[in-house]
């Protein structure tokens, strides 16, 4: 027989209770989310929200995943059944590895990473790829053309979400999330916001359109296009795309948080709150916009991309450089 | 609007009290003549209000309601056909709102209008054969039952007056 | 650590494989794209096998975030023809010829690898980013801005036939 | 490609361009911005319009022909049913038409009564277009902030009226109940709360830079384009033609109050959308005007006909201006107790005839922003 030792590694470990409490994490605060935004549009429509189940319709999430769950799962005659499964899985499935080098506190993460940033922006793509995949093997035209308008969309607002993300990579001369949250102090005018507000801006509208929330949701665009690339996906499949959405949410709320909010850092007793306090100020703000602003049409998407974003990016970029 | 100054041909023109019946002239035409006649409103700055069409014994009525957006004064252009030969050319060409309205009647009468663009059924289905507003023959009115016209200044029933046929030989 | 290792780039090299097998046999062209794509995967790990996660995510952000993302919307713009080549059986010649496509260079890379051993470092340094960004704005500045000329190149001809399509509408 | 039909009778009648490269796309009749079931087929370029074509009738109910089979007073609920946004204009249409046939006089009151109510009725009307068009642009909140107060105009004309929608509340020679004091009082707080209002949606969403980036230049009309097919309404008036008939044809008492007609010249979706919201002030004006102005007296003429009154025979045309244009009714009688002949010209089915059009060429998400300025009420097309 042949004797192995086993040896575990202190940073395996560390990562497999990493992905564990992220899947909690995740799913805690889509949960939490959904209500959220659902209670916030109702605020803003003049209306309760949802009430009815439990204290402050608080469960009104779980009965509506417990909806979903119990609906069948249909496809349309025509589709390509195995991308058409594997769309919403490649949807969902990314979210974890975004969350990893995410620093939540001082030492609350689940991997260090000297490249967590570029470790981000990379799985980030994988996002874009099943929105290609639900809309083009749902055998849908609706959906065909969300999956046009998604491609078209995250290729471009990728370029200035790079060049913004680049700017402060710069200035502290890592991809290092923890690294990046340390270099920035406490204090809300040591935040990189405060030295880089054109970044912050580009990033956020930039992370607005990759997370196709309005306005920027020309993927969906129910006025437009039915429901565009997920018209098709029922029960759980539509629940994926939607938990994925929130999911990404989350993800671009806290690398904003990290690279331009000072992250953990705050004034007083820093800590995961405060972490969590300015992601959620963020999400806020998302819906607040969801809930506010119309749809901008495709062309006005694209050329505020190609014709602002970007030359502001690169400009910013070139700046940065000249005073590093 | 009189029929000797009429610049289409027309087989009677009545001049009617607009507060009583809405319309300041029913304007009687031939079928073959209504492009023409439509070209006229085209020109004079009308536009359509709606194609309606009438069941009656003589045969099918269609009238056509021009209203003008400055000086306002509907007039209604009619013509009858035989209902065993409803055909009428289209006046889609001159006024394109017209498709939908002759589409409709086409579907409530089967009065077929020749030349329409998209002579598709517009509101009934389309393996309907059935044309709902087609009345059964006895219940069917002669003209003389339904139109009470009211003149201007006179109180006479209208006489048709026969146009010279000179100028119908050309179809639009 | 030698036996995991192992493990791992069979596994990766399982993944390169059947993704190539998927890209190369699937009569839908969206199918060969996630072959492509699981190909690129396991290959970026492969890098993260050698020690070089920098080549391992830059390999993922350009190459599924971008190039895969573009393919796929150049293959939903166009429509193959229906009765077009790809939709007859192929003949056993090209198989043949796909065989040794696959085979040759196999033969050649494995020939120069057995008759000149290069010296092989058993645990992979990890090259910095810092070094990485040195070694191509100096020793390898031509390699480098040759390809920006090549990427440049293939930018012009886009916009050229984007516009001559726009001038036909 | 195969032999296989496949599509239903309009889709394989639309015959395709000649380019390969297009796609042609049911949108509709389950879509959430055709506001109900109209269907429209698409010929798209990439996300351009080539060529469209609506398709009607799926909720048609031959309301005509339900005209000539009921009698005059039992038609009187189908008004309601014809357009249930402005439903009190169809009733005023109808009753109009037949008081103008058999020569009823309507009392003063009733006159009053009738252009409150009909004009209340159009600013819910318009109020509604207002939310959901803006939710066919994206935005999904102004609808509740429009429905916020039109359920008060609801809950207001619930009370004369008896219900919230459908109303059938007109009747031959006056209307069915006269105006309770309660009514009255809350139409005089409603006023000034809605002037209120109206610059706050202005702020929120009129000036709104995305809004008028969707609005501004789409959907060109030309009054020439409005008068070939017959458009009315604010889709006249939003490209410089000065057409109302409350002013072209006047009925009623209009004359005796101050209001204007908005017009604007621009001719695109954010002239109708600014006409919409002036005629909301204008009616707002009027409502003012005849609240200060009422008289006391019947509210339905002394010899109103009973319902089973046969009118003489004879023929009229008798058109209102409804929150969507000109509504005609062209009634022939044949002196018995039903109607011969009913036509009802519906307003928006003239507005859209011209959208295929329209829609030429325009992008998709364009095609929504001029498909919701038309203002499009299903039932009221397909009647």
């Amino acid at each position: 027989m042949l004797q192995t030792e086993i040896i575990v590694p202190a940073e395996l470990v560390r990562l497999v209770l990493g992905i564990v409490a992220l899947a909690a994490f995740v799913g805690a605060n889509a949960i939490v989310l959904v209500w959220l935004e659902r209670k916030v549009a109702g605020h803003i429509q003049r209306r309760p929200g949802p009430f009815e189940v439990g204290p402050y319709g608080l469960l009104q999430t779980a009965a509506d995943a417990a909806k979903l769950i119990g609906k069948q799962l249909t496809m349309p005659a025509g589709a390509d059944a195995f991308l058409f499964w594997l769309a919403p899985i490649l949807a969902f499935l990314p979210v974890f590895v975004l969350f990893m080098p995410i620093p939540f506190g001082e030492n609350l993460y689940s991997l260090d990473m000297d490249l967590g940033l570029v470790l981000i922006l990379a799985y980030a793509g994988f996002g874009v790829l099943s929105l290609c995949l639900a809309g083009w093997s749902s055998h849908n035209k609706w959906g065909l053309l969300g999956a046009a308008r998604a491609v078209s969309q995250s290729v471009a607002y990728e370029i200035p979400l790079l060049l913004a993300v680049l700017a402060i990579a710069f200035m502290t001369g890592s991809f290092n999330l923890q690294a990046i949250t340390e270099g920035q102090g406490p204090w809300p005018w040591q935040w990189n916001v405060a030295v880089q507000p054109l970044a912050f801006f580009i990033y956020f509208a930039c992370a607005l359109a990759e997370t196709n929330r309005a306005p920027f949701d020309l993927p969906e665009a129910e006025s437009e296009l039915t429901a565009g690339f997920h018209t098709e996906y029922s029960g759980m499949g539509f629940g994926l795309f939607f938990l994925a959405e929130y999911a990404n949410m989350i993800v671009v709320s806290s690398v904003a948080t990290v690279l331009f909010l000072g992250g953990w850092q705050g004034p007083v007793f820093s800590g995961w709150w405060w972490f969590l306090a300015k992601v959620y100020a963020l999400i806020l703000a998302m819906m607040w916009f969801r809930w506010t602003y119309p749809r901008v049409r495709f062309d006005q998407l694209l050329n505020l991309n190609w014709k602002w974003f970007i030359p502001l990016g690169l400009a910013n970029l070139l700046v940065t450089v000249a005073v590093v | 609007m009189n029929i000797a100054t009429c610049p289409f041909p027309a087989i009677a023109i009545t001049a009617t009290d607009y507060a009583k019946c809405g319309s300041t002239a029913y304007c009687y035409v031939e079928p073959r003549n209504v492009v023409r006649a439509a070209k006229y409103f085209f020109e004079a700055g009308y536009f359509i209000e709606d194609v309606c069409g009438l069941d009656l014994e003589e045969g099918f009525e269609v009238v056509y309601h021009f209203d003008s957006f400055t000086a306002p004064g509907r007039v209604s252009l009619r013509l009858v056909v035989p209902h065993d030969k409803p055909v009428v050319p289209s006046i889609a060409g001159v006024f394109p709102g017209a498709e939908w309205h002759e589409r409709e009647t086409t579907d409530f009468f089967g009065v077929v209008f020749e030349g329409n663009p998209n002579p598709k059924p517009l509101l009934l289905p389309d393996d309907m054969t059935l044309h709902p507003l087609v009345k059964e023959q006895k219940k069917r009115q002669p003209a003389v039952n339904v139109f009470v016209v009211h003149r201007l200044s006179e109180g006479k029933e209208p006489t048709a007056a026969k146009k010279k046929p000179a100028d119908e030989d050309e179809e639009a | 650590m030698q036996t995991s290792a192992l493990v791992l780039f069979v596994i990766h090299a399982l993944i390169i494989g059947v993704g190539g097998i998927m890209a190369v046999a699937s009569r839908s062209l969206v199918r060969a794209l996630v072959g492509l794509i699981m190909t690129l995967f396991g290959v970026s790990g492969m890098y993260l096998l050698l020690n070089a996660p920098f080549i391992a995510l830059m390999q993922l952000l350009i190459y599924v975030g971008a190039v895969v993302i573009l393919i796929f919307f150049a293959i939903m713009l166009t429509k193959a023809p229906a009765g077009g080549e790809e939709e007859r059986p192929n003949q056993v010649r090209t198989y043949l010829l796909a065989l040794m496509a696959g085979v040759l260079p196999t033969f050649v890379i494995g020939w120069v690898v057995l008759t000149d051993q290069p010296a092989s470092i058993n645990a992979p340094l990890e090259t910095g980013l810092k070094a990485l960004g040195q070694g191509l704005m100096e020793p390898y500045f031509l390699a480098f801005e040759l390809i920006s000329v090549v990427l440049l190149v293939a930018m012009s001809a886009a916009v050229i036939l984007a516009f001559k399509r726009r001038q036909s509408r | 490609m195969s032999e296989i039909q496949t599509g239903d009778y309009y889709t394989r009648h639309f015959s395709p361009g000649p380019s390969d490269d297009t796609l042609i796309i049911n949108m509709g009749p389950q879509h959430p911005s055709t506001h109900g079931v109209l269907r429209i087929i698409v010929e798209l370029d990439g996300e351009y319009i080539l060529r469209c074509e609506p398709v009607l009738g799926y909720v048609h109910r031959m309301h005509e022909h339900m005209g000539e089979t009921k009698s005059y007073t039992q038609y009187l609920p189908n008004m309601g049913r014809v357009d249930y946004l402005h439903a009190l204009a169809w009733n005023w249409a109808w009753c109009g038409a037949v008081e103008k046939l058999a020569g009823i006089e309507v009392p003063e009151r009733a006159q009053y009564i009738r252009v409150l109510t009909t004009e209340l009725n159009r600013i819910s009307s318009h109020l509604l277009w207002w939310g959901a068009y803006i939710l066919d642009l994206g935005a999904f909140s102004p609808i509740l902030y429009a429905f916020q107060d039109r359920e008060i105009i609801m809950d207001l004309l619930q009370i004369p009226t008896g219900s919230r929608l459908t109303y059938c509340y007109f009747r031959f020679g006056g209307v069915s109940a006269d105006l309770s004091d309660a009514f009255l009082a809350g139409l005089k707080d409603f006023v000034p709360y809605l002037r209120g209002r109206l610059p706050m949606y202005r702020d929120l969403v009129t000036d709104n830079v995305i809004l008028r980036k969707r609005c501004e230049g789409i959907g060109h009309f030309s009054p020439e384009l409005c008068r070939r097919y017959g458009a009315t309404g604010p889709v006249a008036r939003g490209s410089g033609i000065d057409y109302d008939v409350r002013r072209a044809e006047p009925y009623s008492i209009y004359d005796r109050f101050d209001w204007e007609v908005p017009v604007l010249e621009a001719g695109d979706a954010m002239s109708r959308y600014l006409i919409r919201l002036a005629e909301i002030e204008q009616s707002l004006k009027i409502i003012e005007q005849a609240l200060a102005t009422i008289p006391s007296g019947d509210f339905i003429a002394k010899g109103a006909p009973k319902p089973k009154w046969a009118p003489p025979r004879g023929e009229t045309y008798f058109a209102v201006e409804g929150a969507r244009g000109k509504i005609g009714v062209w009634l022939v009688s044949d002196g018995t107790k039903t109607p011969y002949r009913v036509k009802l010209r519906a307003p928006g089915y003239c507005n859209l005839s011209l959208f295929a059009e329209a829609a030429q060429g325009v992008l998709l998400a364009d095609a929504v922003s001029i498909l919701g300025s038309l203002d499009l009420v299903i039932p009221e097309i397909d009647r």
